[in-house]
């Protein structure tokens, strides 16, 4: 079955024009196209990840993928960045580590002609060929709603976990819940508790919440953040009261939504986005009409809405390993 | 005379010697070639300039750990240094250059100055600590790690700095100079002017004898603590000037710059041939160092290597590189 | 107590040793290289049970090297190798020491951070059902070092210990297992008499107990007491191996050097002048010392002797700024001299030599060149506005290096692979890098042999004829007696005699070493 | 030496010297220790919560093995920076190898637990021989030998798992385990106190912890003295590395998911310091495995205070560097006294 149509937002125009996005049908030649992760250490990225190599597949080029191995390693995005030009790529995909730190690549890249197409993370001002992602704070916001709404008028008390400090998306993802929650005044945000985003780290520091805020009812974090609260919450015996949200999609929330450990996550639809960003760079290689600005509408997957969801856009199959180039017959 | 062995076999050491000191750099080329005969990019003149600049910077932030490796010491506050420096100067260069690029010369100047000073600041905190607190470099540089990191996300709030003036963008890392690009000219010239320091300054004579044995120096008469300080100065300042002209290429001020060069560049140091023992190495083994994990990395990418087999050959080579390294240093 | 007197009265009354049919070990042409350095040349070492066999000859002949050959420590490049009748391949230290080799190195074989009691067993605990029996190994460890007479606290960690103590314990170290042969590498360099006499008598026994003893001096009077044969090395060959009897020293020195040397001590024409350096009332921070004053003057060699531990290294350390001192004054040629630091002793024509290369004199690691002038960095001869002038520096270095005959003469090598007695010359070098007027000598020949302690004292003989003046401090008593006009003798840290003119002589320094040695012995035992 | 010693005791006492005597006998670490706990029972009583106390003998529990583990290298004059991706890696293995056969073998809990257990402590057996192997017999710098293998390590872990948390342990082995509690004390607890407790005998009482500080002492020395120096180092490597794997089998039973992500170089790091500021010397030679624990307990009662006085966590890790250096300071102050007597 195709994946297409499907419902995003065309923001080109600078407003969200809601259409169906139909991808094309073959590339007219096998280009080489480059694609950049910050890395590939959880399920999210892994998620895209499929969804490039099966649209890669699909229209049958051929791609190569570099992974930096961590949001803390941009010098060595920036050489990928580089080794992808030297390497002869027709066009390059990137998720980027750091917009500001990538725009002069970006330039560079297009300068040298080739197109450039920025995909998940945002990019709002660097120049790209084409980009497709939804703002973090949208995504965060989406949570703060939901959770608006499940309460009701009921109190919470909330502590988030957003990541590590300093990687602009935890910040952002933060930003975004506390602008949902601010209105309510049934709800209250005890504290941010900024850490590295592993298990370990995020479980140390909801244990201490667990005891610095024994009044706090809801804890919204990363999917790790995630992972360790159904842990720590088990291990102090409060399964139930405290709700559990995490502000991004990973195979394991999925399985934890399932078993009904946590409340919720938010989806922009990885899978998606990675078959768009080579649908684009294709487009833009061949000169077809291009949206140089596409946003996938955002969902919150809870109890109630997951199996309404084409979970098939939302993650690679749990049987799925990474490949890390596709060779066009 | 016993030590003054017969010409025919002083000249057969010596033969042997020399052929064991250039083994890196044979390996060095080996692999470069043997990369080429996959993927034939990997020789190409584009691809090779790619190598020096990636290089230059690693090559900087590898001299800078040497200076205090020489001392038995080492930096780990170095990412983080960097960290803090791109976001300072970066905030500065931003507050300072008006919209429409008033007051731009003065905005880049105290930007680096800004960074210049985080670097200095950094250094005296390492440098105090280790030669007058006493305390082991690991601990006191890993107390600036902390120190440093706090700074850079605090001063940033933890976002990128955007529009770093594009002036500064081209004064460090866009332009070219007669045909060589400016990262590489940099990189040359701060590493020109260590290895003078390090050869022919009292200072730099100082650091090796202090790094070959702190007692001796004492009595000698060396001021040990003065120089032990500003050979940790002097780390974080060639760190700060290095974090410069990344934020150069960047653009911007990142908060995660630093990230793993703490490491790499140790690593880079020590496979080039400086002695974690103190008193043993130069510019030019960090240079060779830079050079093969660049090339590596380099190769690899051309080679369309999955990155986690990446790390893991990159292990395997590390281990064997220092190998060769130590066959060399057992028998010259 | 006069082990010396015991030890001297042993050696006369000794009878010659019986032939004990084949020797105990037996070493045929051997050879070692080390890079650029052939230290020993098909090098042919035989050793009888129950005789002490005197190893001799020049630094850097190659004596070390064969001893760690028989210790197991590396293997020689080639030749044959018997013990005790069966030929030996692959040795490795551990099985040394099971045959019955034990040695005492030159440079010690000890853990700094652990006890002496520790470094005694090391690699030969007594445990019960892998679980060490502490107690019965403490109680080893008193014997043994009652049995030597050395004062010693087993739980002592031996860093703490001054070299002379730590010498002990090397020795005590090596006599703890069997013993079917034991190897002494210079093992008086850093003791004085009384020690020393232990030492021989115990030499004694063993030898009447048919242990070979292999022996490395550079000391004429030991090697006369001791020796019943001698193997001369030169520059790693043999150059004759001969029976102790009836050699005279000159033919010893002579075999050694391979030039004629008639005397040992130069007569130095002492010409006293103004007072260079003046101390009173000297006590420093640890107690080591306590109320010491002494001045010495231009022209004139002062020497201090005393004890192992009495604090005269000390004394000197602490007027070049390397201890602590809590009262006392401190006067340089007149002006007072308080918080002494090294740069400003230098400054002040003050230079040091310690008496432990390894540890403080040298950077072993770095080219004899940076080792030699690293005390004078800032003349204008090696630096001018903090830049190095490489070529001054290396011609003026070569000059010295020349004048103290270092060999190899070659000023780029790594002071590591330098001879005990060549590693000293390279740090005397540094007295000559800047004009000095004072020179603070701590046992300044240790471990040089007679060649190179000949041309020491020669280069004292200048310096105080120029108008230097010299302190020499030194364990070895000959050395003192025999060039100090003026000689101070301290004890537990208190001056308690000042010697001059024909009161220079071994009977007063030794009475009035062992003044209290007797309570001093009860008290230091408990 | 009496004459120093009479010297000493002639020379009378100030209370200065008192105070420093005193900090030198216990050592400054307790001494700190106390001092926080104090401070912690006066301005937060949460601080004394059952459940609080449990949470900071749990990571005090992981990080005191792993430091231990750390500690006998560090002895030996080593160094090993791949602890933290030994147990990323031993994590993944193991709950890998456990839902592999989980799904097999349902019934068979115990042994799908013991094999799963085994392969993880064979990543540390596996990666420690690496290291050894490397630093004894090719004599490279363990600094890099632990470099290359952390990134072998934590590459082979993230293959294994592309950074996804493996799922499927048996139940039991989280439930009745990890999570457990034994007379009211985590199961963590127990174990962490065996191993210090092991760790402290070899090192008093038999030949290996002897020839372990012989060989941070003096190599040298230790090899003429007939050490069989290159065979303890190697033993010496695998113990740290098997510790470091212990430590990664608790927090995989802990967390119920093997993780390409646990431990990373914060372990590493961590465990470093807190051998430091327990008086192991870099240098090796020096160290005992119970001031270590205590460094660890001392680390982990900083973060945790820190949190419940609800310290900025940007603003933490700057008090966490300066304490650590102060710290050290101190104690190498109080060094410096005593060795003036
Ligand atoms: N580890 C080494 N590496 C290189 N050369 C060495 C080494 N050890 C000794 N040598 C060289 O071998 C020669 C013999 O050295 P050795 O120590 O045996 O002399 P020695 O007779 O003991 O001198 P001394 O009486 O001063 O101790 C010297 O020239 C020395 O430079
Ligand atoms: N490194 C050291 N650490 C602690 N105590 C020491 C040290 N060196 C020497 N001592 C002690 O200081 C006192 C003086 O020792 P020192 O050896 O310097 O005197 P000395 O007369 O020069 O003896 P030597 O004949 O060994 O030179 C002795 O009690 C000795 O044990
Ligand atoms: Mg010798
Ligand atoms: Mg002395």
């Amino acid at each position: 079955a195709d994946w297409f149509p499907v419902k995003v937002y065309d923001a080109s125009s600078g407003s969200n024009v809601e259409v169906d996005y139909v991808p094309l049908e073959k590339a007219s030649k096998p280009w080489n196209i480059c694609v950049l992760f910050p890395h590939m250490k959880d399920s999210f990225w892994v998620a895209v990840a499929y969804g490039i190599v099966e649209e890669a597949k699909r229209q049958n080029v051929n791609m190569t993928l570099y992974e930096a191995g961590g949001y803390e390693n941009l010098p060595r995005q920036l050489s990928q960045f580089d080794d992808c030009l030297a390497g002869g790529a027709d066009a390059i995909i990137v998720g980027a580590i750091s917009e500001a730190g990538l725009a002069k690549k970006f330039e560079e890249g297009i300068a040298a002609g080739k197109p450039v197409i920025s995909t998940v993370n945002p990019v709002s001002e660097a120049k790209t060929t084409a980009k497709m992602f939804v703002e973090f704070d949208t995504m965060g916001e989406q949570t703060g709603n939901y959770l608006r709404e499940a309460l009701g008028s009921e109190e919470a008390k909330v502590v988030t976990f957003p990541g590590p400090a300093g990687s602009g998306w935890a910040e952002a993802f933060n930003d975004g819940f506390k602008r949902a929650i601010a209105g309510a005044d049934n709800i209250e945000l005890l504290d941010e508790k900024f850490g590295d985003s592993g298990v370990a780290v995020q479980l140390a520091l909801i244990q201490d919440a667990l005891q610095a805020y024994p009044e706090m009812n809801v804890i919204w974090g990363t999917a790790p953040t995630a992972e360790a609260a159904i842990a720590a919450v088990a291990e102090v015996g409060r399964e139930g009261e405290i709700m559990i949200m995490s502000s991004y999609e990973n195979q394991a929330m999925l399985d934890a939504l399932n078993r009904g450990d946590i409340m919720g996550f938010a989806t922009q639809y990885p899978v998606l986005e990675g078959r768009v960003a080579i649908d684009m760079a294709v487009r833009a290689l061949e000169g077809q009409p291009l949206m140089t600005f596409v946003k996938p509408i955002p969902d919150m997957i809870a109890k109630d809405s997951v199996d309404k969801i084409d979970m098939s856009l939302v993650l690679a199959p749990a049987d799925w390993t990474p490949v890390y180039s596709v060779q066009a017959q | 005379m016993a030590d003054v062995a017969r010409p025919t076999e002083m000249s057969r050491l010596i033969g042997r010697a020399t052929l064991i000191q250039a083994i890196l750099p044979v390996a060095l080329v080996v692999m470069v070639f043997g990369f080429s005969l996959v993927e034939p990019r990997v020789l190409s003149t584009g691809n090779l300039v790619n190598i020096a600049i990636q290089a230059s910077y690693l090559a900087i932030f590898a001299t800078a750990q040497m200076v205090v490796i020489l001392t038995r010491g080492f930096d780990l506050s170095l990412g983080t240094a960097v960290s803090a420096v791109s976001v300072t100067s970066a905030l500065v260069m931003t507050g300072m250059a008006g919209p429409a690029g008033e007051g731009l010369a003065q905005a880049l100047i105290l930007g680096i100055l800004m960074g210049l000073a985080i670097g200095v600041g950094t250094g005296l905190f390492n440098g105090f600590a280790v030669a007058w607190l006493r305390v082991n470099p690991f601990v006191a540089t890993l107390g600036s790690l902390n120190i440093c990191l706090g700074i850079a996300t605090m001063a940033s709030d933890g976002r990128p700095v955007f529009n770093v003036p594009d002036a500064f963008s081209r004064l460090v890392y866009s332009g070219t100079v007669a045909g060589i690009p400016v990262p590489i000219l940099l990189a040359g010239l701060v590493l020109l002017v260590t290895w003078f320091i390090l050869n022919y300054t009292v200072f730099g004579r100082a650091l090796y004898i202090l790094g070959g044995n702190p007692r001796a120096a004492t009595v000698a008469g060396i001021p040990s603590r003065r120089y032990l300080l500003l050979a940790y100065v002097m780390c974080s300042v060639i760190a700060a000037l290095g974090a410069l002209m990344l934020t150069g290429r960047t653009g911007s001020g990142e908060p995660n710059l630093g990230g793993n060069l703490t490491l790499e560049s140790i690593a880079a140091a020590v496979i080039g041939g400086v002695s974690l023992r103190g008193g043993l190495g130069g510019v030019h083994s960090c240079i060779l160092g830079a050079l093969f994990i660049t090339a590596l990395s380099n190769g690899m990418n051309l080679m369309r290597i999955d990155g986690y087999i990446q790390m893991i050959v990159l292990g395997c080579v590390v281990i064997l590189a220092i190998f060769l390294d130590r066959l060399r240093a057992m028998r010259s | 107590m006069n082990d010396l007197a015991q030890a001297t009265a042993a050696a006369r009354s000794r009878t010659a040793p019986s032939d004990a049919g084949e020797p105990l070990l037996e070493m045929r042409a051997i050879c070692k290289a080390f890079p650029g350095v052939r230290a020993l040349d098909s090098v042919d070492f035989d050793l009888r049970r129950g005789e002490v066999h005197v190893l001799f000859g020049e630094n850097g002949a190659g004596k070390s090297t064969l001893i760690n050959i028989i210790a197991g420590t590396f293997p020689p490049d080639s030749g044959s190798f018997r013990f005790e009748g069966r030929t030996i391949t692959g040795l490795t230290p551990h099985k040394a020491r099971v045959m019955g080799i034990s040695p005492v190195f030159q440079e010690f074989s000890l853990v700094p951070d652990m006890t002496i009691e520790e470094n005694l067993f090391l690699g030969r605990e007594i445990t019960s059902g892998g679980v060490l029996s502490s107690r019965a190994m403490m109680r080893r460890a008193r014997e043994v070092i009652d049995e030597l007479g050395f004062h010693l606290d087993p739980k002592k960690k031996v860093r703490e210990l001054s070299r002379a103590h730590q010498q002990m314990t090397e020795i005590a170290k090596a006599l703890m297992g069997n013993v079917r042969l034991l190897i002494l590498d210079e093992p008086t360099a850093s003791l004085t008499e009384a020690e020393t006499g232990r030492l021989f008598s115990l030499i004694e026994r063993l030898r009447a107990e048919k242990v070979g003893i292999i022996y490395v001096s550079h000391r004429m009077r030991e090697i006369k007491q001791l020796a019943d044969r001698i193997t001369v090395l030169r520059d790693g060959r043999l150059v004759r191996a001969l029976d102790a009897g009836g050699v005279s020293e000159n033919e010893l020195v002579e075999l050694m050097t391979g030039r004629k040397i008639d005397v040992l001590f130069p007569t130095i024409a002492h010409a006293p002048g103004a007072v260079r350096l003046e101390v009173e009332d000297l006590t420093l921070a640890n107690r080591s010392v306590v109320g010491v004053g002494f001045r010495a003057r231009a022209g004139e060699v002062t020497g201090i002797a005393g004890l192992v531990g009495c604090g005269k290294s000390e004394l000197v350390r602490a007027v070049y700024g390397l201890e602590d001192i809590e009262r006392g004054t401190i006067l340089v040629e007149g002006h007072r001299y308080d918080a002494p630091t090294p740069a400003e002793s230098l400054r002040r024509g003050i230079c040091y030599f310690p008496s432990d290369r390894v540890v403080e004199g040298l950077a072993l690691g770095r080219p004899i060149r940076e080792n030699a002038s690293m005390a004078a960095l800032d003349l204008a001869t090696f630096a001018r506005m903090r830049i190095l002038r490489r070529a001054n520096e290396r011609r003026t270095i070569q000059e010295i290096v020349d004048r103290l005959r270092l060999r190899p003469p070659q000023i780029e090598r790594v002071v590591a692979n330098l001879s005990g007695g060549n590693r000293q010359k390279v740090m005397l070098a540094r007295g000559l890098t800047r004009e000095t007027r004072l020179f603070l000598f701590d046992e300044p020949t240790v471990g040089i042999d007679v060649g190179a302690k000949i041309e020491v004292y020669e280069l004292m003989k200048q310096l105080v004829e120029n108008g230097a003046a010299i302190v020499l401090v030194s364990s070895e008593l000959p050395e003192v007696l025999h060039l100090s006009n003026r000689l101070y003798v301290m004890h537990r840290g208190r001056m308690v005699a000042e010697l001059t003119g024909k009161d220079i002589n071994e009977q007063a320094v030794l009475s009035s070493f062992f003044r209290d040695e007797a309570t001093a012995a009860a008290s230091e035992g408990a | 030496m009496t004459g120093r010693a009479i010297g000493v005791r002639e020379h009378p006492e100030s209370q200065f010297d008192r105070v420093s005597r005193l900090v030198l006998g216990v050592g400054l670490l307790p001494i700190l220790l106390v001092a926080m706990i104090a401070f912690m029972a006066v301005v937060e009583q949460k601080f004394f919560g059952l459940n609080n106390i449990f949470n900071v003998l749990r990571s005090t529990s992981f990080l005191a093995i792993v430091a231990a583990g750390q500690m006998l290298v560090l002895i030996v004059g080593g160094f090993d920076l791949s602890v933290g991706a030994v147990i990323a890696l031993t994590s993944t293995v193991m709950a890998k190898v456990m839902a592999m056969l989980a799904a097999s073998m349902p019934d068979q809990t115990g042994l799908v637990i013991t094999v799963g257990i085994l392969a993880g402590l064979a990543c540390g057996v596996f990666i420690g021989l690496i290291n050894g192997l490397c630093v004894a017999f090719l004599r490279i710098s363990p600094f890099m030998v632990t470099l290359g293998t952390l990134s072998i390590a934590s590459g082979i872990g993230l293959l294994l798992t592309n950074g996804i948390p493996v799922y499927g342990m048996p139940d039991a082995f989280v439930k009745d385990f990890g999570r457990a509690l034994w007379l009211g004390l985590p199961t963590t607890v127990y174990i962490a106190v065996a191993i210090i407790a092991a760790v402290w005998f070899i090192q008093q009482h038999t030949r290996l912890g002897r020839y372990i500080y012989a060989i941070g002492g003096n190599l040298q020395a230790a090899i003429v003295s007939g050490v069989p120096a290159t065979g303890y180092l190697v033993l010496t490597y695998v113990m740290c590395s098997v510790l470091a794997s212990i430590a990664g089998i608790l927090m995989t039973a802990r967390l119920g998911s093997g993780q390409a992500t646990m431990g990373g170089n914060l372990m590493m790091l961590q465990s470093i310091a807190a051998a430091v500021i327990a008086g192991v010397s870099l240098r090796g030679g020096i160290g005992r495995v119970e001031m270590v624990a205590l460094g660890a307990l001392f680390l982990s009662i900083l973060t945790n205070a820190m949190n419940l006085l609800r310290v900025d966590s940007k603003m933490q890790v700057v008090v966490l560097g300066i304490i650590l250096v102060a710290a050290v300071a101190l104690d190498e102050w109080g060094k410096r006294r005593q060795l003036r007597g």
